[in-house]
């Protein structure tokens, strides 16, 4: 069973690198923040499989952590690359 | 019964597991952001979804610790990421990325233009 | 067109209360699970920052009128606060005190004032995250 | 009150916090700083005449056992050090008023100035390494914001060079401190000295305690690592210049101190050497500077290089008259560069430059100014009876007493050289055909001028009055030649 | 392990050294992400459980380092907050991102 | 005790003036000023005849006991001899400058505070017995000489002297303070007395040497010896009565005094007497052959002083010979000791009424060009008087004072000749030429001063003034100073057992057990013809001849070139202190804060590889190292390449995007290292650190690489991996030279029990080590008000316009 574990890790970490290509490649930013997001989810299996393999359950906060944040930063990658800024100001409009 | 736990863990583990490396392959293949996206965001959502479905088995049901917080996680990934997508898709829209030749519609350039010709 | 972000400013309604409510979750277990005033602040700092992604500034600060400068002064009395209570004993500075109680529903739980120091931790986390991404994001 | 020691840290730092609370109110800024700060001076010349007393405090926080927890020390070195970085603030505070501008007062001035004395005074106190760490990073963070508040073109552009310098640095002294604790497994400065006294000074512990001093000598700007100081030093306002010279690299210092003479004191063939020799080639360095320039600051600013090497070169020697020399020459160089750094400040608000040649026949119209000025200088060259005299004196013949002839010599003739950039800035300023200048009113005027002139009176003090203050020399610097005194007093409570 | 630490710096240190305001600020990053694996290094890779209290485990990882790291994190972050906004303020008055061109005069200026 | 608070008794004074000069400006404020010196002057009186029968008084005051420093109050033959010449001459030179210094013209209260402060820094300086006390004195008659000598401070030259005798006797001062330590190292303490007491043991000892060069660096920059004479003619820039008193009469004197005081302790060595004799000798020569050359009246007189210093100062030499000699005080050898101090004060007196004069003549004429002077004899009678006076007995010429000293002098020298000591005899007797030649050219320029001056044609249209004799105030001062030279040949030895012989007893204690052992008997004529005489007669004779061709070879003088003297060497080191340091200091100052991090970075990688190969610091073990696995490869191999994309990248969302993503890495390296608390704070972290860059890249620019050379890319790299190099090392042999084990254990023993928590990071954070935490908040929270500053706080718009960038 294990192996069957290190086996999912090593094929997940492969599917990381890549993405890490595409996110390295681009060509286009727009490019770059979707390799972040695919990143991301995939951070969030090669944590859970860690926790399994490593055999403690404190890492399942990071599983949800990573989630939150993963979405952050799309959100505020994409709002970054649409508008150039990052928050609006809400006194322009 | 140890058996069909494992087969329990198993089973959406290689699910998402073979989803994230198509999602890997899709990302590197499709010509354009938006179909990327697609890829991104839709299979790779299953893939992590099996990936910790099969966790939460695993510490569910082998080590006996019931953790709600995956399930919360699943949940969140399950609302997010159709909305991280559509972010995306959008960014790439207007800072001008072309979509490929092969696309057929440009629905929401359609949408604008009526939108500004009113 | 371009402002009117309905799909995401419905989202984060409802996933600015999970984040929140995991920071605060966070921050609880800080003492015997991973997790503590930094992480929980800065998660809630987070949501903030969501807020503030799917909103604009002038709605969010409408939205939670806090002076974080203020946050973090309070933050830091509290802290230091927790802290000092041990020269009155005259004690070294920085004793805590604590006890274990058995409470309905939740068990053995501890009352412990280290929790006190965490929540001016998280205060000033908080604050000065929020201080620093307001800032910065409010500079023209 | 076993307590007695953390309160010139803890009431800065509760000051700095309820300076936050109205940061747009000026008077009641200024109000609070001012009794934040007298209550710290009290409360340090209480710790000092009850180190004085009792010998070294020391309180390990949290009730935990020594090495466990956080040790605060307080030997009469650091309580020395403690009340004179308080007394230097609260005559800066004053100067402040008259001269840092409703602007920045109204912009975290003052709580970033009790913040940095924060740092200060805990880095002077504290008995853990990694405490070290997190202090230096306080005032460091006060630093930054007191060098680039106000956002001028010139602090903006120094203050990226300083904080990058900083940044570096913090880094090494982050990972120094990590490898010091895989060597030896305590972070406790006593329990490291114990440990590196029972296991030997291996030839790692040795590279560590070099890379200690580097890490150190970058904040105390020792040959090679003060090229950024200069610069950076000249862009803030006057007060903070003042605040930096006297208190900042004088931290850095103090560590060294702390480093060579408590933790690595086993192998002075090579740290010491080694010190030694960095020192008197700062001690060049910094004379070069302090000639080359023709600008008030700059020559001030390299006279505390010229100083960083002189105290570290009596630390060097390894003797009591060496180490009491630059225990004495280094609370002497922080009241006379705050002093010097006062005037020089009262000098460029009458002429409205800090450029020499632009100035003169200031003596007529400012005689005060002048004479008080003079007296600085000399304080600062070591003309006996003033301040710097003892100290030059006690490093010298520690250096005599090593064998370190040259060594001495070149101290002595550096003394020479610091008249020189000093007396230069009188006979250009004071002396010769009066040129026109802006002028300022003689409110301004006075509220500058009087706290310099009393820092300038304290550094009179300090020289004259030696024997009432050679108990705290003696005690700092034996327990600086005997480590022991000192980790007994931690490790054994 | 080390080695890994030891290009962190390097690739810090380069980046330090470059001509664009940006490149620099990104250094600092990477120098104080490989001061923080240091120091996690430092700590020594024996014991098999994280540092929380868990029944019938006994054999943790060196808690402290990681404590002393999460300090330096945060200060860290600090740090980058200050020195990001100190960049583009830089940037906004002297309107320029080349180092080079940042060096400015000793003498009264 | 009273006599040490006398000391101060001119400073104490000297605290009123300032207000007597602006209360009573109707009244000189000399007037009050000269009741010091006179009071003090009566007051030294009384201890003559205790002196004088070898009683010394002793005041002390405890300042320092603990460093052994105190002030004293020392009262011998020889301090008693400098006290009753400072007070006396400066009471004379208070008087004159009543007269001379305009009340309303100038700043009066300036001058006589300096004045005041002079005269306690020179009593205190003879009558310290105590080192650190003399050399607190020494240093201030070098700052009362500096502010006299500025006293004018508009004027370039007075600003130009000013500095010029302060940075030379202020290094010569701290020289001797060396000198000091090193004799306090050997002798344990600071006291002359007990050092001389201890004089035979300290020879042995190795530092001595050091010690007694270091010294006469001291005296001889005080005393204006070759080389370090040059300060001495810019001092001239001083208002006269100054000169007058301070660079004739006795601060010069003070490097005398010094060698005296130290003759009891170093005479035992060899070096000394040679050294001393030697540049004495130089610098009688020197001094006197470049006086002939002066054009300036006080210029003429300061190298004269010059001169006649190196002659006291050789006698000084001389007369340490004598602990060589067994049985000196039967022989000619005893003659050296008196001989300097006789000549001292005839010095004294004759060279203070000259530069009198001088003043005089410049006061009434406007000039002191000698060039533009000349019969002035007819319009001031009584001025020429006394100037011929003071230049004869100068010459050497009797009925004067000088006379007797320059026979005894030659008595010296001659005694040297026989002195076969560590030296071959010839040496002395080059010395004894030296000496001749050299008091020829004091017969010249003692001529050229008063001839030149005082006959000859009267060029009136040259002189800003028209000439007419001083007031006779002014001529008070001199003329009693001309009475003294004439009253010293007719009455030596009332002077000689009153005031030389007990000077002499103290700076020959070898010798003399009490003043009264002192057998020396002066007279002008001997009854016989002594080879003295023989060698005084051929100096008038030789002197007269070359002073009649002087128009003849005076020129000759500036074929001299300009670019060798050592005005030149001073000017030329101050010229680079000041342009060659700044052009030094740039050169390496550049502003580029990358060469300055290039600097440190060298330093600290070549400091620190070079400690770790001398201690052979470098260790590697394996035990204990992370775990590698194929996940570890895999994330450092993504580590790797986001860290590699920040080094190449062209963008800078990319160049922030790779290094998001090196900080995930990181982040999962904390898992896999077992560390949940880092892991969670090292992810929120890093993305909020990234919303800060995208934030912050609002406000920056385009990554540009604003065309980095080769050459400079290669450089950074060189330095980056030299700093990677030294990390990589340091880290490994750190991490494999475990010694002790960590005090972690603790922590992991009383987590529960004591602290009542179970996340053991966390309870280290809050809880054992809660006092970082604490102060790591209040540094977020001092980023955050300081970022808010920052943004918020913009003062270049509202002006500072004055940078151009």
């Amino acid at each position: 069973m294990m192996i069957l574990f290190w086996a999912s890790l090593v094929l997940i970490v492969v599917s990381m690198a890549i993405i890490l290509y595409r996110l390295i490649k681009g060509p286009t930013a727009p490019d770059r923040v979707i390799a972040l997001d695919a990143m991301g989810v995939t951070l969030i299996s090669v944590v859970g499989l860690l926790s399994i393999l490593v055999g403690t359950r404190f890492f399942l906060e990071v599983i949800l952590l990573l989630a939150i944040l993963s979405f952050l930063g799309t959100v505020a990658f994409s709002k970054f690359i649409e508008k150039g800024e990052v928050f609006d100001r809400g006194d322009s409009d | 019964m140890e058996i069909l736990i494992n087969i329990l863990v198993a089973v959406p583990l290689i699910v998402g597991v073979v989803f994230t490396l198509v999602t890997a392959i899709g990302l590197n293949r499709f010509p354009d952001p938006y179909t990327r996206a697609h890829a991104a965001s839709k299979s790779s959502t299953v893939g992590v979804l099996g990936i910790l479905l099969s966790v939460f088995l695993h510490f569910w049901l082998i080590e006996g610790h019931f953790s709600p917080r995956i399930l919360l996680g699943i949940l969140f990934l399950f609302i997010t990421a159709p909305v991280g997508a559509h972010m995306m898709g959008r960014a790439a829209y207007f800072s001008g990325v072309k979509p490929s030749e092969l696309t057929v519609k440009d629905e929401l350039g359609e949408d604008i233009r009526r939108h500004e010709g009113k | 067109m371009r402002s009117s972000d309905v799909i995401i400013q419905t989202t984060t309604k409802v996933v600015f209360y999970i984040i929140f409510l995991f920071a605060i979750h966070i921050f609880f277990a800080g003492h015997y699970t991973p997790g503590g005033g930094f992480v929980g602040g800065l998660l809630t700092a987070s949501a903030i920052v969501l807020l503030l992604l799917a909103f604009d500034i002038r709605t969010v600060k409408k939205a939670l009128p806090i002076n974080y400068t203020v946050l973090i002064a309070t933050g830091l009395v509290l802290a230091l606060g927790t802290a000092s209570a041990s020269i009155l004993f005259n004690v070294p500075f920085f004793t805590h005190a604590y006890d274990y109680f058995t409470l309905p529903l939740f068990g053995e739980t501890s009352l412990h004032s280290a929790m006190l120091f965490d929540l001016g931790v998280y205060l000033v986390v908080v604050g000065a995250t929020m201080n620093i991404i307001l800032s910065i994001g409010s500079d023209d | 009150m076993i307590n007695l020691l953390l309160f010139p840290v803890l009431i800065p730092f509760l000051t700095a916090m309820i300076l936050m609370f109205f940061p747009k109110r000026v008077s009641a800024q200024r109000t609070v700083t001012v009794i934040g700060m007298i209550a710290s001076v009290i409360s340090s010349a209480i710790l000092l005449y009850t180190v004085m007393r009792d010998g070294v405090q020391a309180v390990t926080l949290g009730s935990w056992p020594a090495p466990f927890g956080i040790t605060m020390v307080s030997d009469p070195l650091s309580a020395g050090l403690v009340l004179t970085s308080n007394l230097i603030t609260l005559a800066i505070v004053f100067y402040s008023f008259r001269s840092i501008g409703a602007g920045r007062e109204k912009h975290f001035y003052y709580p970033a100035m009790m913040f940095m004395l924060t740092g200060v005074n805990g880095a002077f106190t504290t008995g853990d390494i990694f405490n070290l760490f997190v202090f230096f990073e306080v005032l460091l963070m006060a630093s930054y914001v007191l060098i680039v508040l106000g956002g001028e073109k010139r602090q903006l552009r120094e203050s990226i060079k300083y904080i990058l310098v900083n940044i570096v640095s913090s880094a090494f002294f982050v990972t120094t401190v990590a490898m010091l604790y895989s060597v030896t497994g305590t972070l406790n400065m006593a329990d490291i000295a114990a440990k590196v006294s029972e296991i030997g000074q291996s030839g790692i512990l040795t590279v560590i305690a070099v890379m200690l001093i580097l890490v150190f000598g970058l904040k105390g700007a020792i040959f090679p690592l003060y090229f950024w100081l200069p610069s950076s030093y000249a862009a803030p306002p006057v007060p903070v210049l003042a605040l930096f010279g006297a208190l900042l690299t004088k931290v850095g210092v103090y560590a060294i101190m702390r480093t060579v003479t408590l933790l690595f004191p086993h192998d002075p063939g090579f740290t010491h050497e080694m010190l030694m020799i960095l020192s008197i080639l700062t001690v060049v360095a910094g004379c070069i500077g302090a000639l080359a320039y023709f600008d008030l600051k700059q020559i001030v600013i390299y006279n505390i290089i010229i100083a960083v090497g002189v105290i570290l070169f009596g630390v060097s020697q390894m003797n009591m008259a060496g180490l009491e020399g630059a225990v004495f020459y280094l609370i002497h160089d922080m009241f006379i560069k705050a002093g010097l750094f006062m005037l020089i400040g009262v000098i460029i608000a009458i002429t409205g430059t800090s450029n020499l040649r632009e100035m003169g026949g200031l003596l007529k119209t400012y005689p005060a100014l002048a004479w008080t000025w003079l007296v600085a200088a000399f304080g600062l060259a070591g003309i006996p009876p003033l301040s710097g005299f003892f100290g030059k004196l006690l490093i010298t013949q520690g250096a005599f007493e090593a064998g370190n002839l040259w060594g001495g010599i070149i101290i002595l003739a550096s003394s020479l050289i610091v008249l020189l950039s000093v007396i230069r800035i009188f006979i250009h300023a004071f002396w010769g055909e009066p040129k026109p200048v802006k002028g300022t009113s003689k409110q301004i005027y006075r509220g500058l001028f009087v706290p310099a002139a009393l820092i300038t009176a304290l550094t009179v003090f300090y020289g004259v009055g030696t024997e009432w203050l050679r108990p705290v020399m003696f005690d700092a610097a034996e327990i600086l030649h005997q480590p022991s005194i000192y980790i007994d007093a931690v490790l054994k409570e | 392990m080390s080695v890994i630490i030891g290009f962190l710096f390097m690739a810090a240190v380069y980046l330090i050294l470059s001509r664009s305001l940006i490149r620099v600020v990104i250094g600092t990053g990477l120098l104080s992400h490989g001061a923080h694996l240091l120091i996690l290094t430092m700590g020594g890779f024996s014991g098999s459980a994280p540092p929380v209290l868990e029944d019938s485990v006994t054999d943790f990882v060196d808690p402290l380092p990681q404590a002393l790291i999460l300090t330096a994190i945060v200060i860290s972050f600090g740090v980058t907050a200050v020195f990001l906004v100190m960049a583009y303020r830089a940037y906004q008055e002297l309107e320029t991102d080349n180092m080079t061109l940042l060096k400015g005069n000793d003498e009264h200026d | 005790m009273i006599s040490v608070l006398l000391l101060f008794a001119p400073v104490v004074a000297a605290l009123f003036v300032p207000l007597l000069a602006s209360r009573l400006r109707g009244i000189h404020t000399g007037w009050f000023v000269l009741a010091v010196p006179v009071l003090l002057f009566i007051y030294y009186l009384g201890f003559l005849p205790q002196v004088k029968d070898g009683g010394v008084h002793i005041g002390e005051l405890s300042w320092i006991p603990s460093y052994g420093i105190s002030l004293t109050s020392y009262i011998d033959g020889l301090s008693l001899l400098f006290s009753l010449l400072i007070t006396g001459i400066g009471a004379l030179v208070v008087l004159y400058s009543i007269f001379y210094l305009d009340k309303t013209k100038e700043r009066l209260g300036n001058f006589y505070v300096y004045l005041l402060m002079f005269m306690t820094a020179m009593l205190g300086v003879v009558q310290s017995d105590n080192m650190i006390a003399l050399y607190g004195f020494w240093e201030l008659t070098s700052i009362s000489s500096f502010l006299l000598i500025g006293y004018w401070y508009t004027r370039d030259g007075s600003r130009f002297g000013a500095l010029k005798s302060m940075m030379i006797t202020v290094f010569g001062g701290l020289m001797m303070l060396g000198g000091f330590v090193l004799l306090y190292i050997m002798g344990g303490t600071f006291s002359v007395r007990e050092l001389a007491s201890m004089a035979p043991e300290l020879a042995e000892h190795s530092l001595f040497t050091w010690a007694l060069v270091l010294l006469l660096l001291g005296a001889f920059t005080k005393s204006a010896q070759f080389p370090f004479y040059i300060w001495l003619p810019d001092a001239m820039e001083a208002p006269t009565p100054v000169s007058a008193y301070l660079h004739s009469a006795t601060m010069v004197k003070a490097g005398l005094y010094l060698v005296a005081r130290f003759t009891p302790i170093f005479a035992a060595s060899e070096i000394w007497v040679w050294l001393v004799t030697s540049i004495g000798v130089l610098t009688l020569f020197w001094g006197s052959f470049f006086a002939v050359k002066q054009t300036d009246l006080k210029g003429i007189l300061a190298f004269s002083t010059v001169s006649q210093l190196g002659l006291i100062m050789s006698l000084l030499g001389a007369s340490a010979a004598a602990f060589h000699v067994e049985g000196a005080a039967e022989t000619m050898f005893k003659y050296a000791g008196f001989a300097a101090i006789f000549h001292l004060v005839n010095h004294a007196a004759f060279k203070g009424s000259l530069f009198m004069v001088a003043g005089i003549v410049d006061h009434e004429t406007g000039t002191r060009d000698i060039r533009k002077l000349g019969g002035l004899m007819a319009l001031m009678p009584v001025t020429f008087t006394i100037a011929l006076i003071g230049s004869l007995s100068m010459a050497g010429l009797p009925p004067f004072g000088g006379f007797l000293s320059k026979e005894l002098f030659l008595t010296g020298m001659l005694s040297l000749g026989e002195l076969d000591l560590f030296a071959p005899a010839s040496w002395g007797t080059v010395l004894l030429i030296v000496a001749w030649i050299a008091s020829v050219f004091t017969f010249i320029y003692s001529f050229y001063f008063v001839f030149r001056t005082f006959t000859g044609k009267h060029k009136p249209d040259l002189l800003p003034k028209s000439a007419h004799e001083a007031p006779a105030g002014m001529l008070i001062s001199p003329a009693v100073l001309g009475l003294i030279v004439v009253a010293i040949f007719f009455v030596p030895n009332f002077i000689g057992d009153w005031i030389v012989k007990p000077a002499v007893a103290a700076v020959q204690p070898f010798m003399y057990g009490s003043p009264a052992d002192v057998d020396v008997h002066v007279a002008a004529w001997h009854g016989h013809v002594t080879p003295e005489l023989m060698m005084t007669i051929g100096i008038v004779i030789t002197g007269l001849v070359l002073y009649w061709l002087l128009p003849k070879w005076q020129g000759g003088y500036r074929a001299f070139p300009e670019y060798l003297t050592l005005n030149k060497l001073y000017d030329s080191s101050m010229i680079f202190a000041e342009s060659g340091m700044n052009r030094l200091s740039r050169s390496y100052m550049n502003g580029l804060i990358r060469s300055y991090l290039i600097y440190m970075f060298a330093g600290i990688v070549i400091i620190v590889l070079g400690s770790m190969f001398v201690k052979d610091a470098f260790a590697v073990s394996f035990e204990g190292t992370a775990p590698i696995g194929p996940a570890e490869i895999g994330l450092l191999t993504v580590l790797v390449g986001s860290v590699l994309t920040t080094l190449v990248a062209r963008k800078r969302l990319t160049a922030i995007l790779a290094l998001g993503a090196a900080g995930y890495v990181v982040a999962l390296l904390f898992v896999i290292f077992k560390a949940p608390d880092l892991a969670l704070t090292q992810l929120v972290i890093e993305t909020v650190s990234v919303a800060l860059y995208l934030l912050a890249f609002y406000h920056l620019p385009k990554l540009s690489r604003h065309d980095e050379k080769r050459k400079f890319r290669v450089g950074n790299a060189i330095i980056a991996a030299g700093v990677g190099l030294m990390m990589a090392l340091l880290a490994m042999s750190a991490a494999s030279q475990k010694a002790l084990p960590s005090i972690s254990q603790f922590y992991k023993d009383t987590v529960y029990s004591e602290a009542g928590g179970g996340n053991i990071v966390n309870v280290i954070l809050v809880d054992y080590r809660g006092f970082d935490t604490l102060f790591e908040i209040a540094v977020l929270s001092i980023a955050a008000i300081g970022i808010l500053g920052m943004i918020k706080l913009r003062l270049t718009r509202k002006g500072d316009q004055h940078e151009k960038q």
